[in-house]
């Protein structure tokens, strides 16, 4: 490696950040192969630790007006798409949307969070806040999926399962247990992609793959900045400060183990050029299939279990 | 936005007695009775007077379920480490080693192998005393293996939940604990040992929309808070109306979501039956 | 076999019958052993052809008001029973009861339509009329036994699935088949017993298992004598002529291959004498569970297939 | 007790128009418009003024859907038995034979190998003109045997229905055709082959609760009733006050129990597009 002063001391900074990884007992993703090498080229390309600044910066991208929404990746990258509507059961949940897509020469099946671009579509689509329905229909495409060995792919981007009386008598939470539970059993290949905002268990309800990707600017988090500053500081004002505590940045969800890769955004972020995000999206998901296609579906579900069950920080 | 996992549910019936924030733990919130301890002890924590179920903590729980002396702990040094050096008004570090110090725990979930009226199984029950039963990494962890022992006993969980939800403290993940545990599930599935769910007062966000959900039986104890999004912040975020018993066993009940409801005395009995059928699979 | 005239003209009747059987293209349960000597065997048992009075007699009998509803069976039969509650989803459907049973020495899981014995409980429990929640209900215990190989145990006595708004916009249709599918796909051993009024779809929801019993004064049908009648009579005071005709009795399910066995009821009826009535049907669940039980599960699925694939008589 | 199985559906158009049940059949019964036979022919019978759909017949819709040529009917020889010797206000072989010579067809239900949009797929098509597209043991059997050649040729099978149910006349015989046709799809699916289930005006009672419920996708024409007991019924049983749109697709889309609700005229291409995302999964 030819090195200068300057890359030097990033390269310091890196081995730090490694040697600091692998004393965490992140016993994440065996069998998973560049594991290490891949975080460091991730890493290396993503620079130094992200200040509270950077953190915010994308708390902000993540929520923006003009991030491209699941809708408007499937329109870039699919090549064909047909929506499927309704749980079966009771109705169909806007905030959440599955269909058939040719995507990459193939048909997958996908799901993602779906939030309104007008006030609305935003109202419509209840700001991509989930009731128990929509899981219900995520669970029955993917069944679909597996039926038919599709691969399934995530979209998520949601502030989270929407919290009102009647998702509550329906059985919110239940629903996204059974709906994860349906996604880790799932013998196809899968890979979700954190798109803007990852809002605790409606987002993670969707989001048990083979490989889980996000995005450069989008947030993964058990609890919204602000929600977190009302709890613990007594004051949702505090969201900046809640945020540099909790750390729901890419960086950090990558350093965590929690997700498995970034999926680069063109400069100045997803809002700013949809096709280029929907590009460079592609490309991800393109890769992360690639990558677990090959296996045995048992083993593939193994290795999907192990990830998940590998997750966590603890002194023993 | 508002929080969806809502850790600071307390107690509803506090919520209910306004101002009474400083009530005794002894004085029941339903009839005003008051008691000692150890004759709360004697009637199960149930109210003699009302049938008003007061907490239990894990151990209590423990006494209560098994049969005396079969329970055997593991994972007793399992800790929670800080890995976001996460600190609001506190550290969560500081947060931590008081809650053992209060509890005499380790972390908010016992677990171990014991037996209910002489019917083997694991026992994996949370403790609301211990950070509002929130569920970080320790948890998950110690569930996750319980999970593993019971299918390399080849015999039943049974978990007991109090928990407020998901612990903020640890960030994301802590809600990687949800697909976790969920996993853990499966594999339980996969070696055909059934869980027994019994989800006490409160159980809600994280831990409802995990395991708990899971369980091939699910039972609640009577009057218990069992929401995904507790009432408070349902309320705040939707200014709707909320039914009387929002949230409560007996609306799920009636929705479909609990297979019964069992009042404690009736409980260990009530496990040890649904024990018999299960272990009759092998 | 020693004969006696009247022995002789009964046998000749048999054999009468028999011949008619074989001509028809009934081709029932392929590899199910003993067929035709077992079927010899029960229309030996009945005695001669059903007449009119005989088929309203069973009419009568199967929604005779003293008839033991699936619970009485429960208390007589199991050692012990745990009901279970709840379609996760919505609601409890009183109609129908499920539950984990110890039958015969072992766990079973049971379903049951569940009619009311007074005015008070057969409104609660909708006359045995279910909703699309019931047989959601239903289906959660199938998969529940299926995960625990536990036999799985039906008994029907509905006059139908509930004809109402709520449980049409529920999707009544979609979920009476979607429990047959799950049903049919179980890998554990399976018996059925129509116990009273096997009404249409409402019944066979719950009645796609490898060996399907009735009772001696049971009915199964595709509609109710009154409705028949009312549409093709155009005259619902014509129900003794309909069930003359549609021919909704347990000889005639035999018959025509649509039930494996029948299950004596003690004299006067199984309204007459409940204790005789579930001993003689737990002998029944107890003989047909034991011949289905060896088979190797993918076999046995094959069969319950190809058992319900044969149904029907038409000329090629 | 009242039939769940109600084969008196008609047309609900019809209904509404109160005495008008003598309107001729290509009067517009929603703008009351009237058309020559080729006129509505050429619209594939939708009202050009209101959008209204017309029912079409099974070889019309054939040609509707199927590349020109391409359609090759199966088991067109097979025919109802009468098991039952059924008689009732007349003898059911009586009924077979007129409503044979009323409309051409065997029974119910035509079936073969086709092309949409140049996918190969097997087509099961029924025809409500034949005894209100009854399901009795002909129209079972016919659509098992689709199955079985849509998963031998590992092609997709599109079903499009129209039935007032099960065939009365064939007694328990009918009724057993759900689980058979249930049991046709399963095969199917284990062949790994697509169900694509179109549902037309009227999809009712044994049809609906049986295959047409079971597609991989289901669409749906606009205005079709699609009810497991008809709006008729209903209201005799409950006295329930209907909505308006009781049981219509539109109902159905709302409730989430159809994937979309494709005019006719954009229901050859949808076809084409979902056999295109199936055929690629082999
Ligand atoms: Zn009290
Ligand atoms: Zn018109």
């Amino acid at each position: 490696m030819s090195e200068s002063p300057s890359s030097q001391a990033e390269e310091l900074k890196l081995r730090e950040r490694l040697a600091k990884l692998r004393d965490l007992p992140l016993l994440r993703g065996v069998g998973v192969s560049g594991e290490m090498s891949r975080l460091k080229r991730q890493l290396d390309r993503m620079g130094s630790e992200p200040s509270a600044d950077d953190v915010w910066h994308s708390v902000e991208l993540a929520r923006h007006q003009d991030r491209p929404y699941t809708l408007d990746y499937v329109e870039r990258i699919c090549e064909d798409f047909v929506e499927l509507h309704g749980d079966r059961a009771l109705a169909d949940d806007p905030a959440i949307v599955a269909g058939l897509a040719r995507f990459d020469g193939r048909t997958v099946v996908l799901v993602g969070h779906q939030k309104g671009r007008d006030i609305r579509e935003r109202t419509h689509r209840n700001f991509g806040m989930t009731y128990p329905e929509g899981y219900r229909k995520a669970m029955r495409v993917m069944e679909l999926a597996d039926r038919h060995r599709f691969p399934f792919v995530t979209l998520v981007d949601t502030p989270g399962a929407y919290p009102g009386v009647t998702a509550e008598q329906h059985g919110q939470g239940g629903w996204i247990a059974r709906c994860q539970l349906t996604m880790v059993r799932l013998a196809v290949p899968s890979v979700t992609c954190v798109i803007g905002e990852g809002g605790s268990g409606g987002a993670v309800a969707i989001a048990i793959a083979d490989r889980v990707l996000m995005q450069e600017n989008a947030i993964y988090s058990v609890i919204s900045p602000e929600g977190c500053a009302a709890i613990l500081w007594r004051d949702a004002g505090e969201a900046k400060k809640a945020a540099a505590a909790f750390k729901p940045d890419a960086a950090h969800c990558l350093e965590l183990g929690v997700v498995d890769g970034i999926v680069p955004e063109p400069a100045g972020g997803a809002p700013a050029d949809h096709d280029e995000a929907a590009r460079l999206l592609a490309e991800s998901l393109r890769a992360a299939l690639a990558e677990v296609e090959p296996l045995d579906p048992e083993e593939r579900r193994r290795q999907r279990r192990r990830r998940f069950r590998a997750m966590g920080v603890y002194l023993e | 936005m508002e929080s969806r996992i809502d850790v600071t549910v307390e107690n509803r019936e506090g919520e209910r007695a306004e101002g009474d924030g400083k009530r005794h733990p002894n004085t029941c919130p339903r009839c005003h009775s008051h008691y000692r301890d150890d004759e709360l002890e004697q009637t199960l924590r149930v109210c003699p007077q009302c049938g008003h179920h007061f907490p239990v903590r894990a151990r209590e729980r423990i006494a209560q379920l098994a049969d005396r002396g079969t329970f055997a702990e593991e994972d007793a040094g399992l800790r929670s480490a800080d890995p976001l050096s996460f600190f609001d008004l506190r550290a969560y570090t500081d947060r931590l080693a008081e809650a053992e110090v209060a509890t005499g725990l380790g972390d908010a979930l016992i677990a171990g192998a014991a037996a209910i009226e002489r019917r083997p199984c694991e026992l994996a029950v949370m403790d609301f005393a211990f950070m509002g039963g929130s569920m970080g990494s320790t948890v998950g962890e110690k569930f996750a293996r319980a999970c593993d022992r019971a299918a390399s006993r080849q015999v039943p969980l049974v978990s007991v939940t109090a928990s407020g939800g998901a612990r903020m403290q640890e960030g994301i993940l802590s809600l990687m604990q949800l697909p976790k545990t969920v996993c853990a599930v499966d594999e339980l599935r996969e070696a055909r040992c059934a869980l027994i769910s019994i989800m006490t007062h409160p159980t809600t966000a994280g831990v409802l929309a995990s395991f708990a959900s899971l369980g091939d039986v699910i039972v609640s104890e009577p009057g218990a808070l069992l929401a995904f999004t507790g009432p408070r912040v349902v309320q705040q975020t939707t200014r709707e109306k909320l039914p009387d018993d929002f949230g409560l066993a007996e609306s799920n009940s009636r929705f479909g979501h609990v297979d019964a409801i069992v009042p404690r005395a009736e409980l260990r009995p009530f496990v040890g039956r649904l024990l018999a059928m299960f272990l009759q699979a092998q």
